[in-house]
């Protein structure tokens, strides 16, 4: 089992160095390999025995520094968190090169072997069980999107790239101090009977140690503050999130999907792995402020969405807004809403990279993003009108489809957080985010199914004139938003153009001459429907919506065992917490040596 | 001049024979391939005899701890990588006094590390420094060259000044030239005549100094931007590894060892300096256009987290066994060496003899028009950045674990944690212009394909730089247990005197510390009193090799 | 083989798997004959309600005949196949002491039907009259491109609709709530090329989904309050709860639910634009079964209402403005379905009055009234759909008129469902809004009858109005001389025979229903057995003595005959009564009111909508300029810091050892302090 | 105080005096050769405080560094004249200031502040050597024998 496991691990990575030739070559390799790590992917959910014991896992020393105790190591594994999080990885992987497969042209291989290198990255950092190994791939996923970005990217992609991987590193930076002091912390307060003396990085023993030995509360809440600002930058809460709208749109459509369908949920993951089972103390504390923040995002993101004129822009605010209702459900940290949370995540990862992958095929076609531009396609294009439709209703959380599947517990869970027996100590500021969340989902509605309306609904737009350069083609002169030459300062963008037409008053509006609607050629056939190719990209995705919609359980009684032993330190703070709010409170009693008071 | 003694410079005066046949062979033919061959030979001689050494030989003032042995490695392999960066003439007049000054400058390097005395120090880091001024002079003919070299002989002269008088004092606060022997004085057990504590402070702050130029730390940095851009891309090699590396050997001898116990917050002076170097090196190096220019902030900034682990060193001296700044300092100075010695010979190798690539505007689209090329550089540049996959992460790891792991009870682990973290926030500013060369390499329309006639031996150093720096990055293992040996092999004094609570509160009973490995490598205790013969070898040992050098430069 | 289990599958599963065949087969295979597969389903299922209505019957004679255990033990069977999710004690047990159901805090959410007279009586219904608008459609939607899509997205309906009334537990209930919305999304814009269209698809969504967030609300507070969401866990454990503020929250967040789905009061805003949809669509789901599904859920959760009484007071009142507003509205309206559309609003509200009662009659008065309307308010509304289909596309009163002789079907059967709505003495609308006065009656003499008092006189009042509002069309469109409007065109004739089939038929039920369930007394007494019904058994209502009964019939009938006589008078003449009569309603401003609607739309507009667009642009903006500039304006603070450093480097030798010898001066400094 | 410390403490004034002296010329003077000559007064000034410690210490390790230092300045010597001169030959001018063009990008060149002429009655009559090719007029014979000093 582990074999495979490395496998899925090893195989993009040589992908990655030896993937050449011509275009063909590269993205048939690419392809072939993609559909091997999917292949195994499947076979080690099917054979996960659930439980919480690590599965498929192996421990190799990676840094045996014989003279001092530090032991850094390469162990990989998969548990209930990670499982399914990897399948989707795998799943995407493929949705990404087959969505790419026309489009890209020029530079083929390196986009491919960027690709490759992705993955590994990705894969790597949902199965690490060690800090310096989550780090590594934590980090080692930014240069591929760096590149696929700033290469094959949009119109602003070299500011977007820059500003996606500076935003992302500087967070990420705070995190690695956090996770090295929750390291010093173990290594400097054995347990009295081990005295083995060696620095751990592993993660289960650290969050044993810290199980038993907690911190002090206010170490935990700077730790977890420091940690924060890493995972709450990778998945974008609330005000941490401008990097995300910008690198969406300008990404490549594989660039896109994965950036959304993957590594937002690194940030998330990161919460669930690190934040909470180490550091419950403060968690328990913060409790009402993270769920004030994720519950900004949820209504910000919808509001936000709902003024774009932009499909890319709207859906990548939607995510936000999904992103909000996931750490919502984490930081609920109850067995439903960590569960929904999860869940939640694997479903914004199937429906949003699913609406990336349309917005990727329209763009093929009509080269033109603006919702202003399409009218009444679905017509002419009945199959894709079907796949967005069920991709759309999955993301608003029609039940039925997965994101109900996902979003209900959740939703219970952060209800019951508040409303049932256990509320914390504030218990007010809990019920009001338990009620207001749910404006999250009638505003998500609202906002995609306008979008749905106004893209395959109405009247078809049918006209002669036959845009040929569209706005979005590349190299139209945005040099001067070159970041890379220090001499291009970003110029003072009047507000041009009224606000409802473009949100983002930085990108001139379009030459209005050029920019009108999108007329079909007069004559039939230019531009057909869906291609057997594009059609077997979004099939599985829209397969996985209906299963995980109908048979959730399936899915969650993997998670629960590890997601139990995640949160109990947290429910059991609160419960703690709870009785005796008070700064000077008893330190946790049952810790074998309790903790003297700090200096 | 016992045998052992000379055993113990055989490396070293095979280098510097070298680099007197060349010297003389240079009147006669000016190939510089040629005498860069010879070069690289003596190189691999030398790397020979200093494999052949056994190591516990006892000198009198050579001492041949593990440092010193990590250092002379680091030497050899430095001056492989500029000779061969070298190789290819970028003057008509092929000027093989070049090849000759770098194997002296090794030279200088190796015998800095394992310089047991004041006298032999001082010697040592001249013979560093002198023909560094030849080089920077025979680098390029240009106005900007003279430049540089002028302002790097005038300011250089000047540091060694401040240098020498620090090590008057310290001399004078001691009385004896011998490091032992001044570790003696001053760890804190005999006191000292009454005036004489100022003086040690004195001597501290001056050498320290000295050694700061020789970093370029902040206060010190002001000559590296205009040196760098005035000279070649191998001299600003040589500049940002050698002399750096010496200043630090000196620094850790001195300070750490040497100064042990004498001031409580020495570190906070270092910490001072390092945070500013650091903060300095990076904001300034987001404005830069022409690349040694940046690539000199850039190293400054890099001392700025080097010095970090000195202070680190210096305030958790006595942590046991994991994280301590030495460690750390060695790792990280492998390491940034690797990076920076690869960018530079990237950009030599892309350059031709006349158009040499200066601007970073130079690279557009390298990606597409020298993929190679573009892709060693970018592996250079996010090593330097500290992003995982490759050695700079390490060091980062090393540097800022230490810099947490300094105990947070008293105040001294408050000041080490703010400056982690001022330290990873530049960490971050860093990237960003380190990634703008990226960016500009792979993401701009090239404008014109560079040449790529830097000479095969620019590649090859460019590639091993490349190979080595993924190499450490995948497997740090053995170059971090080098690190830690020389940190054990420090001669520290006992600090049980003084009570250091642990780090974050923790517990009194603090794990026990490995007991130190034993490969053969026996703790070189050397107890030598001051007599007559003593002074007379050191005397004749010194004297011969400063004649030497100066008969080589008045050719 | 037709026992209740099988029965109970087989109806859900029929529409699904002919909707399933349909949408997979339907461009290429079956393209003009796709209604085959849909229509066939829905009559086999129609078939299967019946045979289980009459097991249940069967079921119920037995227990009648026990002795003594009378109605106590209610008959009802569920069937539990396929567990959905299954979180094991996901809540942790109160901690303030309250009473804790078995199965606390145990997620397990099974799919599982129940099959009790109540969901009988309702798959029934449902069943029936889709087979009949099914049959309508055949002929109504010929020629029409998407004829699979429409076949398919009904039988999609039928699916969840009979799911939504045999479900057995809130979270299904709350699922199949929401597919049906769905299929009412896809069904109203199923012309999607006319944005009308398409907008009212999404209004109605939107609204449906403002009711569902009050629903979804209520199935929360159930889940923290009973640690249960099975209908059994949930009405076994009420009693324990009665004084609870938590039950009474539920039944107002029900309430709220059931007005957003069955276009009640403040959230009826979306059912006259869901007119737009094609008629038979009108029919089946904005006239029959989706909108009753919120009478439905309050009828099925009589327990938690009746531990609730403030909430049943709600219920009342809501149904009570509900039926004036609705009666109020459709009198001036121009358009016949918009007309039917309101009407359909106010006899909800009279249903929800009737369930408000909170007694036995009331609620069995209530489901009756649900039974006869769908009846003759899909009579009307496919009526309409022919003379629509005849009179091309044109539905607006003024425009049609003397069309009696034109389509002598249509006219007739139009007729027989005038006079049924209207309440004439033998029909079946009569016996349902008899029953619902009467109950009206007794309820206003118990306990707190105030209220009831009122609502009994506004019933009163809403008989007169319906024979306004229903016979001013019917003498506009059928009497009168002869006006056809060009759309028509020269072949104004009557429909073919698959439309005229379903309105014989359902006029004869409109007809003969009421009277057959009056005299057999046989809906009271089948439906009384509901289990969930017994807590109003125990509340011990006397009989009713038959004085009251007929005063009741014999005031309902007289207004009844005043209304239509005055409808007569007014709309049969000369236009110049009715200008008299709006000229004098439009002095207290009252006509102006009423043609407006009210004025909803444009005030939700200004208070809702609009609101919250403009927010979502100044966030847009907030967000490019505020937030992102912010982080910008971030990123530039190094760059800033080194302008400020850079003049230090000036190039001159001697700065620089000023500079070094400072930095010595201020190391001393440092060090000799 | 003991007379050996007082001896020391003269020693290290001077030799701090001689540095300081150095340091400000280098600092000050702008001519090249100056400020070489004024680095050479440093290291001078280190030599004696080096001598009065050996001294002290009645130890040779002193003087060994200051042979050294010695030995090292000669070196430096050699190069900074070698050097002073080509950079003489590409200036024309023995100026520091006058090599300023390896600076930061934005930085306004240096330009020299006109020194204010000296007031002309207050210069001094120094002796000046008379152009080349004329006799000197030499001194009578009586003052070249002079029978006292």
């Amino acid at each position: 089992m582990d074999v495979l496991l490395l496998t899925t691990l090893f195989l993009p990575l040589a992908g990655a160095l030896l993937l050449g030739g011509d275009r063909n070559w590269a993205r048939w390799g690419a392809l072939a390999i993609a559909l091997a790590v999917l292949g195994i992917a499947v076979v080690l959910v099917a054979r996960y025995p659930g439980g919480t014991a690590p599965f498929a896992s192996t421990d190799w020393p990676w840094l045996d520094w014989t003279a001092a105790p530090i032991d850094v190591r390469f162990s990989v594994a998969l548990d209930g968190l990670s499982l399914w999080l990897f399948a989707l990885t795998a799943l995407l992987m493929v949705v990404a090169v087959l969505v790419g497969w026309e489009a890209i042209k020029e530079q083929a291989p390196l986009y491919y072997r960027l690709l490759m290198a992705l993955e590994t990255g990705m894969l790597g950092v949902f199965v690490a069980r060690d800090i310096i190994l989550f780090y590594v791939f934590f980090e080692f996923t930014l240069i591929p999107l760096f590149f696929l970005i700033g290469i094959w990217g949009g119109r602003q992609r070299r500011w977007a790239a820059m500003k996606f991987f500076l935003f992302t590193l500087a967070g990420s930076v705070l995190t690695f101090l956090g996770l090295l002091a929750v390291v010093l912390w173990v290594y400097y307060h054995p347990a009295p009977e081990a005295a083995s003396g060696r620095m751990t990085f592993s993660i289960a023993e650290l969050t044993a140690a810290l199980g038993d030995r907690p911190m002090d509360p206010t170490m935990q809440i700077w730790i977890f503050l420091a940690l924060f600002a890493g995972f709450a930058v990778k998945a974008p809460l609330w005000p941490l999130h401008t990097w995300l709208p910008l690198a969406h749109v300008e990404a490549p459509t594989a660039g896109s999907v994965l950036l959304a369908g993957v590594l937002l949920k690194v940030g998330v993951y990161g919460f669930a792995r690190f934040s909470l089972p180490m550091l419950p103390q403060a968690a328990a504390t913060l409790m009402p402020w993270l769920l004030w923040i994720s519950l900004a995002g949820v209504i910000y993101g919808a509001l936000v969405a709902l003024a774009q004129s932009d499909i890319k822009r709207l859906i990548a605010y939607s995510s936000v807004s999904h992103l909000g209702f996931c750490t919502l459900g984490i930081f609920a940290a109850n067995r439903l809403s960590v569960a929904g949370g999860v869940l939640q995540m694997v479903n914004h990862g199937l429906a949003t990279g699913g609406l990336f992958a349309v917005v990727g095929m329209l763009y093929e076609r009509f080269h033109t993003r603006e919702i202003a531009d399409f009218g009444g396609l679905a017509r002419r294009f009945p199959r894709l009108a079907f796949f967005t439709l069920v991709l759309t209703l999955s993301s608003i959380a029609l039940p039925g489809l997965a994101g109900f599947a996902g979003e209900f517990p959740l939703l219970v869970g952060v209800f019951q957080r508040g409303w049932a027996g256990d509320a914390a100590p504030h218990a007010l500021q809990l019920r009001a985010i338990a009620v207001l969340s749910l404006a999250g989902v009638v505003l998500g509605a609202w906002y995609m199914l306008w979008m749905y309306q106004r893209v395959f609904f109405g009247p078809e737009r049918t006209g002669d004139k036959n845009r040929g350069s569209g706005i979005g083609d590349r190299g139209s002169g945005y040099e001067a938003l070159d970041i890379s030459n220090p001499k291009s300062q970003i110029p003072h963008q009047q507000i041009s153009g009224s606000l409802s037409t473009n949100p983002d008053p930085r990108i001139p509006n379009p030459d209005p001459h050029t920019a009108g609607p999108y007329h079909f050629p007069k004559g039939e056939g230019t531009i057909r429907d869906l291609s057997p190719r594009e059609i077997c990209c979004l099939t599985p995705l829209v397969v996985m919506i209906f299963w995980i919609g109908l048979q959730p359980g399936f899915f969650l009684d993997r998670m629960r065992p590890t997601l139990d032993d995640l949160i109990a330190p947290v429910t059991r703070a609160c419960e703690t917490a709870s009785d005796l709010p008070t700064a000077d409170r008893i330190p946790n009693p049952e810790s074998p040596n309790p903790e003297p008071p700090l200096q | 001049m016992t045998a052992a003694d000379l055993r113990l410079l055989v490396p070293e005066i095979v280098l510097i024979a070298a680099a007197v046949t060349i010297y003389l062979g240079g009147a006669f033919s000016t190939a510089r391939r040629a005498w860069s061959w010879i070069a690289a030979a003596a190189l691999l001689l030398a790397a020979v005899a200093l494999w052949s050494q056994n190591p516990s030989a006892d000198g009198g003032s050579l001492g041949c701890d593990a440092l010193a042995r990590y250092v002379q490695w680091f030497a050899l392999a430095a001056g492989a990588l500029l000779v061969s960066l070298a190789s290819r003439p970028l003057r008509f007049d092929g000027t093989p006094e070049y090849v000759g000054s770098l194997l002296l400058t090794v030279a200088g390097l190796m015998l800095v590390a394992a310089a047991e005395d004041i006298v032999l120090m001082f010697v040592a880091l001249e013979l560093i420094s002198i023909p560094t001024y030849v080089l920077l002079y025979l680098g390029r003919d240009d106005a900007e060259s003279q430049e540089s070299a002028a302002k790097y002989f005038f300011l250089g002269v000047l540091a060694s000044a401040i240098l020498l008088y620090g090590f008057s004092f310290l001399y004078g606060a001691t009385g004896s030239t011998a490091f032992s022997e001044i570790r003696a004085a001053l760890d804190g057990t005999t006191i000292l005549p009454p005036g004489f504590a100022v003086f040690a402070r004195l001597a501290m702050v001056l050498v320290f100094a000295g050694l700061c130029f020789k970093v370029a730390a902040v206060p010190f940095h002001f000559y590296a931007p205009d040196v760098y851009q005035g000279t070649t891309h191998a001299n600003a090699a040589l500049l940002s590894v050698v002399p750096k590396a010496a200043g630090f050997v000196v620094m850790a001898r001195i300070l750490v060892a040497a100064i042990p116990g004498m001031e409580p917050y020495s570190w906070g002076v270092v910490l001072a300096v390092a945070v500013l170097t650091m903060t300095f090196g990076n904001v300034m190096a987001l404005w830069q256009d022409d690349f040694r220019r940046l690539l000199a902030y850039s190293s400054i900034a890099q001392t700025g987290y080097i010095l970090l682990a000195l202070a680190v060193g210096l305030a958790a001296r006595d942590a046991p066994g994991a994280w301590n700044g030495i460690v750390a300092l060695w790792f990280y100075l492998a390491t940034y060496a690797a990076a920076t010695i690869g960018a530079f010979a990237t950009m030599e190798y892309l350059g031709r003899a006349e158009r040499r690539l200066d601007s970073v505007d130079d690279l557009a689209g390298l990606g597409r028009t020298r993929p190679a090329a573009a892709a060693v550089m970018a592996v250079c540049m996010f090593s330097l950045a500290g992003v995982p996959p490759l050695a700079g992460f390490w060091g980062k790891l090393l540097v800022f674990g230490g810099a947490l792991s300094v105990d947070t009870s008293g105040t001294a682990g408050w000041w080490f944690t703010a400056a982690a973290v001022v330290g990873v926030l530049n960490a971050a500013v860093a990237a960003a212009y380190y990634l703008r060369i990226v960016a500009v390499m792979y993401f701009r329309i090239p404008l014109a394909t560079p040449p790529a006639r830097g000479g095969r031996g620019a590649w090859m150093s460019a590639v091993a730089c490349a190979l080595l720096v993924v190499g450490i990055g995948i497997y740090p293992g053995p170059l971090m247990r080098a690190g830690n040996f020389c940190d054990q092999q420090l001669p520290r004094v006992d600090a049980g005197a003084k009570h250091h609570s642990p780090p974050f509160g923790r517990q009194k009973n603090p794990p026990p510390p490995q007991s130190a490995p034993q490969f053969g490598m026996a703790a070189t205790k050397k107890v030598s009193t001051p007599n007559a013969y003593h002074i007379r070898r050191t005397l004749v040992l010194s004297q011969t090799r400063v004649t030497t050098s100066c008969h080589i430069i008045f050719k | 083989m037709f026992d209740v289990q099988t029965l109970l599958i087989l109806i859900p599963v029929l529409p699904l798997a002919a909707a399933l065949a349909t949408a997979a087969l339907g461009t290429r295979l079956l393209r003009g004959r796709s209604h085959v597969p849909v229509v066939t389903a829905i009559a086999l299922s129609f078939v299967a309600s019946i045979l289980l209505v009459f097991q249940l019957q069967e079921r119920i004679d037995e227990r009648a005949a026990q002795p003594g255990s009378s109605r106590a033990a209610g008959v009802e069977e569920v069937v539990a196949r396929w567990s959905w999710i299954n979180v094991p004690d996901a809540m942790p047990h109160p901690v303030d002491g309250r009473a804790e159901t078995p199965g606390w805090g145990n997620f397990n959410i099974e799919v599982s039907l129940r099959a009790d007279p109540l969901t009988a009586v309702m798959l029934a219904m449902v069943t029936c009259i889709s087979m009949l608008v099914a049959i309508y459609s055949i002929g109504y939607m010929r020629g029409d491109p998407g004829y699979w899509r429409f076949f398919a997205y009904v039988g999609l309906f039928v699916f969840s609709m009979t799911m939504l009334v045999s479900a057995s537990n809130f979270l299904l209930l709350y699922v199949f709530w929401e597919l049906v919305g769905l299929c009412s999304y896809l069904l109203i814009g199923f012309w999607y090329e006319r944005p009308a269209a398409a907008a009212a698809g999404k209004k109605a969504f939107l609204v449906n989904r403002i009711g569902d967030v009050g629903f979804v609300l209520g199935i929360f507070l159930i889940w923290t309050t009973f640690g249960t969401l099975d209908f059994g866990g949930v009405f076994q454990s009420v009693g324990q709860h009665a004084g609870d503020w938590r039950v009474t929250a539920i039944c107002l967040l029900l309430l709220l639910g059931a007005c957003g789905k069955s276009a009640q009061f403040p959230l009826h805003v979306w059912l006259p634009d869901a007119m737009e949809g094609p008629t038979p669509v009108s029919a089946l789901i904005h006239a029959a079964t989706m909108v009753t599904a919120g009478v439905y859920m309050i009828a099925r959760c009589t327990p938690l209402f009746a531990a609730a009484p403030d909430a049943q007071y709600a219920v009342a009142l809501i149904g009570g403005i509900t039926a004036l507003l609705g009666a109020v509205i459709a009198i001036t309206q121009t358009d016949l379905k918009r007309i039917l559309a309101y009407s359909t609003i106010s006899h909800l509200g009279y249903m929800f009055v009737a369930l408000g009662t909170g007694t036995l009659l009331g609620i069995t008065a209530g489901m009756f009234h649900l039974i006869t309307h769908a009846f003759f308010k899909a009579l009307l509304f496919l009526g309409a759909g022919s003379v629509m289909h005849a009179a091309g596309g044109v539905i607006d009163i003024r425009r049609l008129g003397g069309l009696r002789r034109r389509l002598p079907v249509t006219y007739w059967t139009f007729l027989a469902g005038c006079l049924s709505i209207v309440g004439v003495v033998p029909l079946a609308g009569f016996w349902s809004k008899d029953a619902i006065l009467l109950s009206l009656h007794d309820r206003s003499g118990l306990f707190g009858g105030g209220l009831f008092e009122i609502l009994y006189l506004t019933t009163l009042l809403g008989v007169v109005l319906i024979d306004f509002y229903m016979f001013r069309p019917l003498f506009l469109v059928f009497h009168g001389q002869e006006k056809i409007p060009p759309e028509a065109g020269d072949h104004l004739h009557e429909s073919p025979g698959s439309m005229t089939a379903p309105l014989v038929v359902l006029a004869f039920g409109s007809v003969v229903v009421g009277a057959y369930f009056e005299w057999t007394h046989g809906f009271a007494h089948f439906l009384s057995f509901t289990p969930s019904f017994e807590c109003l058994a125990q509340s011990g209502h006397a009989a009713i003595d038959t004085a009251d009964k007929w005063r009741v019939a014999t005031i309902g009938s007289v207004l009844t005959a005043i209304g239509i006589a005055a409808a007569a008078m007014l709309y049969l003449g000369s236009g110049k009564a009715v200008a008299r009569l709006a000229r004098a309603m439009n002095v207290f401003g009252l006509y102006s009111l009423s043609y407006g609607k009210f004025f909803f739309d444009p005030i939700y507009n200004v208070l809702v909508v609009w609101p919250l667009l403009s927010v979502a642009r100044l966030a847009a903006w907030f967000d490019c300029m505020a937030i992102d500039s912010l982080v910008d304006r971030c990123g530039r603070i190094p760059k800033l810091a080194g302008a400020a450093l850079r003049p230090a480097q000036n190039g001159l030798v001697q700065f620089y050892a000023l500079a070094m010898v400072f930095g010595v001066l201020v190391l001393l400094g440092i060090m000799l302090m | 105080m003991h007379p050996e410390i007082a001896l020391l403490n003269d020693f290290l004034l001077v030799g701090a005096a001689l540095f300081g002296v150095g340091l400000i010329g280098f600092v000050s003077r702008r001519n090249m050769i100056v400020m070489f000559l004024s680095v050479e007064i440093m290291l001078q000034g280190v030599s004696l405080s080096l001598a009065a410690w050996g001294r002290f210490h009645n130890d040779f390790g002193g003087q060994t560094l200051v042979l050294f230092i010695i030995a090292v300045a000669a070196c430096e010597a050699a190069i900074a004249l070698a050097l002073i001169l080509t950079l003489f030959h590409r200036r024309c001018s023995l100026d520091i200031a006058a090599w300023h063009f390896l600076r930061e990008a934005n930085q306004p060149p240096f330009r020299d502040v006109p020194l204010p002429e000296e007031p002309a009655e207050r210069r001094e009559p120094w002796p000046r050597l008379p152009p080349a090719g004329v006799r000197p007029e030499t001194f009578g014979e009586k003052d070249k024998y002079r029978p006292r000093v």
